[in-house]
């Protein structure tokens, strides 16, 4: 039999083939119904459009993305950078910064701050985005609100320098004792609880923005909830709030100084905190501005886009456990570990985003003193590495600790992928140097706060972000009553100087005592700087005018505008 | 009636019939024995055995092989794709450098003469240039691309304020390439200038005597002197995010990654078969309640599960974080098996010659060893197989939302997940791990297809 | 039927109480301070924290509190978004994550079934071999990284046909949900197929085919009445074990395509501690995974007679 | 040999069938033919794994190809060789001119179809019916196979039958199209002995009826003298003896059938015969047996058997038998030996 013997399979799968094609484009059709009929669902539970550019020149909208979810926007209880960013726009304090980084003129028109307290008059025209007028009642509430403890305030510590602040937020008065009055419906009276020199710039700060007391009491514990749950006195009111999805800003026809805002829109409808995404959807036109990372660099540089830069404000650091157990309160020990760090090569070569800068001291290099730059007034003392020198200084931590060999130590850190990176160049660094074994804990953000608080660690990578532009944001967190002083630095020296800072009104005081600050932290190595966070961001050419800063509202786009053709 | 054939009357003499026994041309096998036989006939999975065998070879004798520690920090070769190996020039250690200022004296855009101060190098590029009168300070830009004709500068890598400030040094991240570096002029307001002058350098790798002793790679510093060549620590598959070399991670991360991919599965299939088998066996109320228990915990959501358990038992300082992993993978991974095992033993006990040896007076012992395990094994053994690829996959997940095992131990999964971030500019950090864990998964999935199909005793006598 | 679904019924309510226990316990042996906050508080607001969380009563007035809540379908107020309700986030959230999962099952399911059913007609030739390549690559990579190297291509693809073909990330249109979707069920996808090719091969040799071969039935009709509807069934009873896989598994892709689904949150909040919203959204999606299979197993019992009778 | 005018309705020609396994080729038919006169029954008797089943599942295209080779051999049914056409026709014969039935009901249904259903298919695809007249026709045959209430019952699923009842379900779908032929593959073996009865009476019934002829494979002897017209005896892929029922019975020339019928069983009870098992077993047809596949176990081997294929005899007209026995040199015939050996 030569011939090949019948199969029964070729006809079989070419007719079930075709039925297949069938059932396929049957399923598909289905698939598609299916997709539509849940794009209708999801568009009546309150989906989003979104319209896909990044920039519209015709109608002054611009997209962009999202870090994160505002956990809230209840100016008396918002901590995180995000809800800072959006309440920066959707609100008007006092003051607000210019595009120069200059205090200018917000709710208040006026202003008047003495050694014992501050008058503002406020503008006549400042309306709240329902037309109703901006009080300084709405001041006093908002306020009030903050130092209660009912309303449990990351941010109470911040009116402390407001007259009873710190005692009504312990729970020993009542709220309407806060040192702060509407005299008028247009006058706000503050009395402070010690001399402050730089009250102008707290009041700049988010957590100091107004609430009207009748709107917030109507929304029944919801207030900044939702979208239907705030009202608005900023250049911007929102006017969509998908939760984890989208923002939407637009612009506040009641503002008082509407002609200078020029965008109409500023729409968020991307909410991730995955760099690469949001590079990618910069990339795809999608939106309009976007931050880098180290890994994106090349990638930018080949695409030819026009970079920017702009330090954070923020300051990241080592610090040490000063409890009597722990072998770091041994200054020997810190100073050989001192002498060995270099955030320049953590910097460059390991971190390696040309906006951060190696740290040589706890005050970040944009801070201002008396009248420059504090860092060129009151320049830190140098740290040349020095591995010798490093290595006596950890012979006599080992005498003086009665050890022949120092035990491993706890680096504690956080689950950020640059902590870890951080903690293993550490740990690295402290073993091939001085033969030290570190051990990494790595914990996620609450339980290292814990592990902080109870004092269970030997270092902790940490940070510090600036509240107000003032170095006394920094100055007093290794002062022996600070609560963040987690390691429990306890120096009178230090302790001392916190407190000139604290009360002085003369700036050149104020300064000589940030100095010899930065020399006490320097000299005991009571931290081990690492460096200052900068940002690498990449904007649509057709974006102009957004203020980047350290402190306060960034980005800020009430000054933004757009330009046709770059 | 057709006779082609004639035959003699011996022919026809009667055979005596001598029952001889039937030779039986097929050679008899045993279960284990024709699921060998299988198992080796389907090439696939043959190869996917070796591919296990070799991963497991690997894991064991790899780290005494290429005989380099994970944790030493190449710093100099920081995400260095894999390349032959380099040398590096010795220079003199590095000096801080003493901003240069000069009296601005020119009007204009941009400035003028932008010069290296000294030869461009990995260690540090210095640069000086003629000040502008007005300007509030300078950007330098760098960029591995020439910025014309669109002014694409690069990188921002710095900025000097005051118009006197005239020389900037480079450290960032410096590789042995082609630079062009741009410097820009400053308003008062920080605004840029258009114009931007800008200088190409070609940069040197080098290294210092003393970084080369700290390095381990010379014993004595001074036996190096400033212009020789240094050969550097070979990566053959290139560099992490810390200069750590990756076929040692790759290698030592085997470990973790089997570790968890292999002894989970074990342990949890073991729990498994016992708590089946208990509940096959004892039947009743017992059954009944241990089954009950297994359903809760196959309905608890496996990877929500997965994530509270880890943080619910933590990890202390200096752990890897291996040993929770495994905990919560057992705790959560036991009942499918049972369930599985114990179907099996219910299935068999049903079985006639189970009887049948019942009846020919089988103690249980024997009942068990020669016809219950035999029967359940194929079954054990394949869900063994599959549970490893699923393991080696939460492992991955887990280190990819942060959850996976502590650094600096290095896993599979957290070096992919590692690796995602710099996918475009150094893809072999991603690329290595994710093939390796795919190579492996794979393996295991071959591998329990085959054993499937080889240990099915349905199977037996079908091609 | 009725006392069946009835007894599936209770043993579900059953199984969901043994998950919000678990939960609970898990949830109380974390370490960690959920009230803990970067800048340091005074005891009276931790105080008054505490309180409002009902942190300072016992442990097991906290689990019958717990409990009540989960009874009266009330989850409490989470810890990191203070004003908003643990309902409120699940109701607004949900249907994203289940939006997503549906899709996802409705790709893995349909095209695990078609390619299932073209790789046992094609067996060992190039469609079946070119199908099972494919799906042991998708089957081998991990998802992270095949939803990161996806979203990459979409952008190549955008910038290559330079329109925007479909968006790269984001959540809201019929466009916006293709991909992602894809991607999450792709691994469940190449799974259904292997279930579906083995499932296809065993019923090639069934009795019941060879009778519809003598009946001299077209193939084609052998095929689509005879092999696939048994052939499917198999599939159909591990889909309630992958809805439950790819409605819980959607952290990766929601993160990378930003999308604001639940799965988001629950990271988020283990990230956070956020006591509520983690033994809320656990609760929800355990009850959602019970109700899921049995469902699954009854919708199995209406395609299957032989279940239906028994 | 047959007779004209009684022509065969379905006529099978030295047809060889192989099979690829891991052991190597297995020759499972080896040049068989046999042919069916329209309302007659041929009965095909044989142990198990004789290549009974083959044969026939191979005429109908059921053989899995691979790892089932048709090598040898045509079947015509009405002038068209059948095995060759089965690509192009193969469905206008299957199911519509022949009917097939199976050994095991329980799993030759489709489980999940109901039983009209699965009936009226044949008919849609055969006689072009609509759905609902199929199905009503398809409730009408159930009850021509004797299945009480078949209307409700053809809304049932397999699941709900018992087996003799899918027995004729299997019987009632074979038949749906008259066919002119229906092949039987055993179908008692996995029925009780009341049910075997019942379907065997309704196989003749039916036959009587629409005047189709059947193949009737079996390996009880019991069936094949109730039923059957002609017999064609297999042993190790190869028909050993073929004739009327009355040959093979009464004149078995083969020693292999008289050793099939020393085996049986007899009803007549008030005999005490014994049962001669037939010692040794079938040879290995992966290695096929050069001479007689039987000698091994025969009693009357000789020594010509083991190396020489034996020649098909013609013991008596339209009775052959393959055995050296018939051979005019041989010292004894089988006949002598044997014939009449039970009655």
């Amino acid at each position: 039999m030569d011939k090949q013997p019948p199969t029964y399979r070729d006809p079989m799968s070419r007719l079930a083939v075709r039925q297949l094609l069938w059932l396929g484009a049957l399923s598909l059709a289905g698939f598609v119904a299916l997709m539509g009929a849940l794009a209708w669902a999801s568009s009546i539970t309150g989906g989003s459009a979104i319209s896909g550019r990044a920039v519209d020149y015709e109608t002054k909208t611009i997209t962009r993305a999202l870090a994160q979810e505002p956990p809230q926007l209840d100016s008396t209880r918002a901590t995180d950078q995000v809800s800072i960013f959006v309440l920066g726009h959707i609100m008007e304090g006092l003051l607000r910064y210019d595009a120069s980084n200059r205090l200018v003129s917000g709710v208040a028109e006026r202003w008047d701050i003495r050694p014992d307290g501050a008058t503002f008059w406020l503008r006549d025209d400042a309306r709240w985005s329902d037309g109703r007028p901006v009080t300084a009642h709405d001041f006093v509430f908002a306020w009030r609100k903050i130092v209660d403890p009912a309303n449990a305030s990351e941010y109470a510590f911040i009116l402390y320098y407001v007259k009873n602040g710190e005692a009504i937020n312990g729970g020993q008065m009542a709220p309407e004792a806060l040192g702060v009055t509407a005299v008028d419906d247009r006058t706000l009276e503050v009395e402070f609880e010690r001399p402050v020199g730089f009250f102008d710039k707290l009041v700049a700060f988010a957590v100091y923005l107004p609430v009207r007391e009748d709107f917030y009491d109507s929304r029944d514990g919801r207030y900044g909830a939702d979208v239907e749950d705030l009202v608005y006195n900023g250049p911007f009111m929102m006017t969509r709030w998908v939760h984890g999805a989208h923002l939407r800003l637009e612009k506040n026809p009641q503002y008082w100084n509407r002609n200078a805002v020029q965008l109409n829109v500023i729409d968020m409808p991307y909410v991730t905190s995955d760099t690469a995404a949001v590079v990618n959807l910069f990339k795809d036109g999608s939106i309009a501005s976007a931050t880098l990372g180290a890994e994106q660099l090349d990638d930018a540089m080949k695409l030819r886009w026009k970079l920017g830069r702009y330090s954070d404000g923020s300051v990241f650091y080592i610090d040490f456990n000063f409890r009597q157990e722990r072998l770091t309160s041994n200054f020997h020990l810190r100073r050989a570990l001192q002498l060995v760090n270099d955030s320049g090569e953590l910097v460059n070569k390991v971190i390696g985003l040309p906006g951060y800068l190696p740290a040589v001291s706890l005050f970040p290099i944009w801070l201002n003193g008396v009248e420059g730059p504090f860092r060129q007034e009151y320049p830190p003392p140098v740290v040349t590495p020095d591995l010798a020198l490093a290595r006596q200084h950890l012979e006599r931590a080992k005498q003086e600790l009665g050890v022949t060999e120092i035990p491993p130590l706890v680096l504690l850190t956080g689950d950020a992928p640059i902590a870890n990176k951080q903690a293993e160049y550490f740990q690295n660094l402290f073993q091939r140097t001085l033969e030290l074994e570190i051990r990494i804990d790595k914990q996620i953000f609450k339980q290292r706060l814990e592990k902080m608080t109870s004092g269970d660690f030997d270092m902790v990578a940490a940070g510090w972000g600036p509240d107000f532009a003032d170095p006394l944001t920094y100055g007093d967190l290794y002062a022996s009553w600070n609560g963040n002083n987690r390691g429990k630095y306890n120096n009178p020296e230090l302790d001392e100087q916190v407190r000139i800072a604290q009360n002085a009104l003369d700036q050149q005081t104020r300064m000589d005592a940030f100095g010899e600050i930065q020399r006490i932290l320097i000299e005991d190595a009571v931290q081990l700087p690492n460096y200052e966070r900068g940002l690498v961001y990449v904007e649509d050419p057709r974006l102009k005018g957004v203020v980047h800063r350290s402190v306060g509202t960034d980005p800020d786009y009430s000054t933004a505008y757009l330009v046709e053709n770059p | 009636m057709n006779v082609a054939v004639r035959f003699s009357p011996a022919d026809f003499a009667p055979v005596v019939a001598e029952q001889q026994l039937q030779s039986i041309s097929r050679p008899s096998l045993s279960y284990w024995q024709d699921s060998w036989r299988r198992l080796r006939q389907n090439r696939r999975t043959f190869a996917s055995l070796w591919a296990v065998v070799t991963l497991g070879v690997l894991t064991v004798a790899g780290p005494w092989v290429w005989r380099v520690d994970p944790a030493v920090q190449d710093i100099d070769q920081i995400s260095q794709a894999p390349a032959w190996p380099s040398s590096a020039l010795i220079v003199p250690s590095y000096t801080p450098w003493v901003a240069v200022t000069a009296m601005p004296t020119r009007q204009g855009d941009a400035v003028t003469n932008l010069r290296l101060a000294e030869s461009a190098s990995t260690q540090a590029v210095r640069l000086v240039w003629e000040p502008v009168v007005g300007a509030a300070g300078y950007v330098v830009y760098r960029s591995v691309y020439n910025p014309a004709p669109d002014r694409a500068l690069g990188l921002p890598i710095g900025e000097v304020l005051g118009a006197d400030q005239v020389s900037f040094e480079d450290r960032l991240g410096l590789e042995p390439r082609r630079y062009w570096y741009s410097v820009v002029v400053t308003d008062e307001n920080r605004a840029e200038q258009e114009a931007y002058a800008v200088l190409v350098i070609d940069a040197v790798r080098t290294v210092s005597a003393e970084d080369a002793e700290l390095r381990g790679w010379v014993e004595d510093a001074s036996a190096l002197a400033p212009g020789e060549q240094i050969g550097l620590p070979y990566h053959p598959l290139g560099t992490d995010y810390l200069g750590r070399d990756m076929l040692a991670r790759l290698l030592y991360g085997a470990r973790v990654s089997l570790f968890i991919g292999v002894v989970a599965p074990l342990l949890f299939v073991l729990v498994g078969v016992v708590w089946g088998s208990a509940a096959g066996f004892l039947g009743g109320r017992i059954d009944q309640l241990l089954m009950r228990v297994a359903d809760f915990v196959i309905a608890l959501p496996f990877l929500l599960f997965m994530i509270l358990f880890k943080i619910a038992f933590g990890i202390g300082p200096g752990e890897s974080g291996v040993f929770p992993m495994l905990v919560a993978l057992v705790l959560l991974g036991w009942p499918s098996t049972a369930r599985l095992v114990r179907g099996q033993i219910l299935q068999v006990r049903q079985e006639g010659y189970i009887a049948a040896s019942q009846l020919l007076g089988a103690r249980t012992g024997y009942l068990v060893f020669r016809h219950m395990i035999p029967q359940t094994m194929g079954v054990i053994l394949v869900t063994l197989t599959f549970a490893v690829p699923s393991a080696i996959f939460t492992e991955a997940f887990l280190s990819f939302i942060g959850m996976g095992v502590a650094p600096p131990t290095p896993s599979w999964g957290s070096m992919a997940n590692e690796g995602i971030r710099t996918m475009l500019s150094h893809p072999h950090e991603l690329l290595f791990p994710a093939l390796i864990i795919s190579v492996t998964v794979l393996a295991f999935n071959l591998l329990g297809d085959g054993l499937r199909d080889a240990l099915d005793v349905r199977m037996r006598g079908r091609e | 039927m009725l006392t069946y679904t009835l007894k599936r019924v209770l043993q579900g309510i059953v199984t969901v109480w043994f998950i919000a226990t678990a939960t609970f316990v898990a949830m109380h042996a974390v370490p960690g301070d959920p009230l803990a906050n970067q800048r340091a508080t005074n005891e009276q607001i931790r105080l008054n924290l505490e309180q409002r969380y009902g942190l300072d009563r016992p442990v097991s007035e906290q689990y019958l509190v717990f409990l009540g809540g989960i009874l009266r379908g009330d989850f409490g107020i989470s810890f990191t978004q203070e004003n908003r309700r643990v309902n409120d986030i699940i109701r607004e959230n949900f249907p994203v994550s289940a939006t997503l999962g549906i899709l996802a099952v409705a790709f893995a399911a349909l095209g695990g079934i078609l390619l299932g059913a073209l790789t046992a007609l094609f067996r060992d030739r190039v469609p079946d071999l070119a199908i099972m390549f494919l799906v042991i690559l998708a089957i081998s990579v991990p998802s992270f990284v095949v939803a990161a190297f996806s979203q990459l291509m979409l952008v190549d693809i955008n910038a290559y046909l330079g329109f925007s073909l479909l968006p790269v990330a984001g959540w809201g249109t019929l466009r916006h949900m293709i991909v992602p979707s894809m991607v999450l069920g792709l691994g469940t996808m190449a799974y259904l197929t292997r279930l579906m090719r083995s499932s296809m091969l065993e019923i090639t040799s069934a009795d019941f085919i060879r009778t519809a071969r003598a009946k001299g039935l077209p193939p084609a009709r052998i095929f689509l009445k005879h092999q696939l509807r048994n052939a499917v069934l198999p599939v159909v009873t591990v889909l309630g074990p992958a809805i439950a896989a790819i409605t819980t598994g959607g952290f990766v892709v929601e993160l990378v395509f930003a999308i604001p689904g639940l799965g988001r949150y629950f990271v988020e909040a283990v990230q956070q501690l956020d006591y509520t919203v983690i033994m809320g959204t656990t609760v929800f999606y355990g009850a959602f995974l019970v109700s899921m299979v049995i469902v699954v197993d009854l919708l199995y019992g209406w395609i299957d007679p032989r279940v239906r009778l028994e | 040999m047959i007779p004209a005018g009684d022509a065969p309705v379905l006529h099978v020609k030295d047809l060889c069938v192989e099979f690829d396994t891991h052991g190597g080729v297995v020759r499972a038919v080896r040049g068989v033919s046999f042919s069916v006169r329209p309302g007659k029954t041929l009965a095909i008797v044989g142990e198990s794994g004789c290549g009974k089943s083959v044969s026939v599942q191979s005429i109908m295209g059921l053989t899995p190809i691979p790892p089932g080779r048709i090598t040898r051999g045509s079947a015509w049914l009405d002038g068209i060789d059948i095995v060759r056409q089965k690509i192009v026709n193969g469905e206008d014969v299957r199911g519509n001119r022949i009917g097939m039935i199976f050994q095991d009901p329980m799993s030759a249904l489709n489980p999940t179809m109901r039983v009209g259903d699965q009936i009226a298919e044949t008919l849609q695809v055969h006689r072009g019916m609509s759905k609902r007249d199929a199905f009503a026709r398809a409730v009408e045959v159930l009850a021509l196979v004797n299945i009480p209430d078949a209307d409700a019952r053809a809304r049932q699923y397999p699941l709900a039958f018992s087996g003799g009842m899918l027995q004729r379900a299997m019987i009632a779908m074979a038949i749906a199209c008259e066919p002119d032929v229906l092949i039987a593959d055993e179908p008692t073996t996995a029925l009780d002995v009341t049910i075997q009865a019942q379907i065997l009476e309704l196989l003749k019934e039916l036959q009587r009826k629409n005047g189709m002829a059947i193949v009737l494979i079996t390996h009880d002897l019991g069936v094949v003298a109730r039923m059957a017209d002609d017999v064609v005896v297999m042993y190790a892929g190869e028909i050993v003896e073929s004739g009327t029922v009355d040959d093979v019975f009464y004149r078995a020339a083969h020693p292999y059938t008289v050793g099939l019928k020393a085996a049986m069983p007899s009803r007549d009870t008030s005999k005490a015969v014994s049962l001669l098992p037939i010692e040794g077993a079938p040879p290995d047809l992966f290695r096929a047996p050069e001479g007689c596949g039987y000698a091994e176990r025969c009693s009357h081997a000789m020594a010509l058997c083991g190396p020489h294929r034996p020649q098909r005899f013609e013991v008596d007209p339209g009775h052959h038998a393959m055995c050296w026995l018939h051979h005019g040199d041989a010292p004894q015939r089988v006949d002598a030996v044997y014939r009449g050996g039970r009655t």
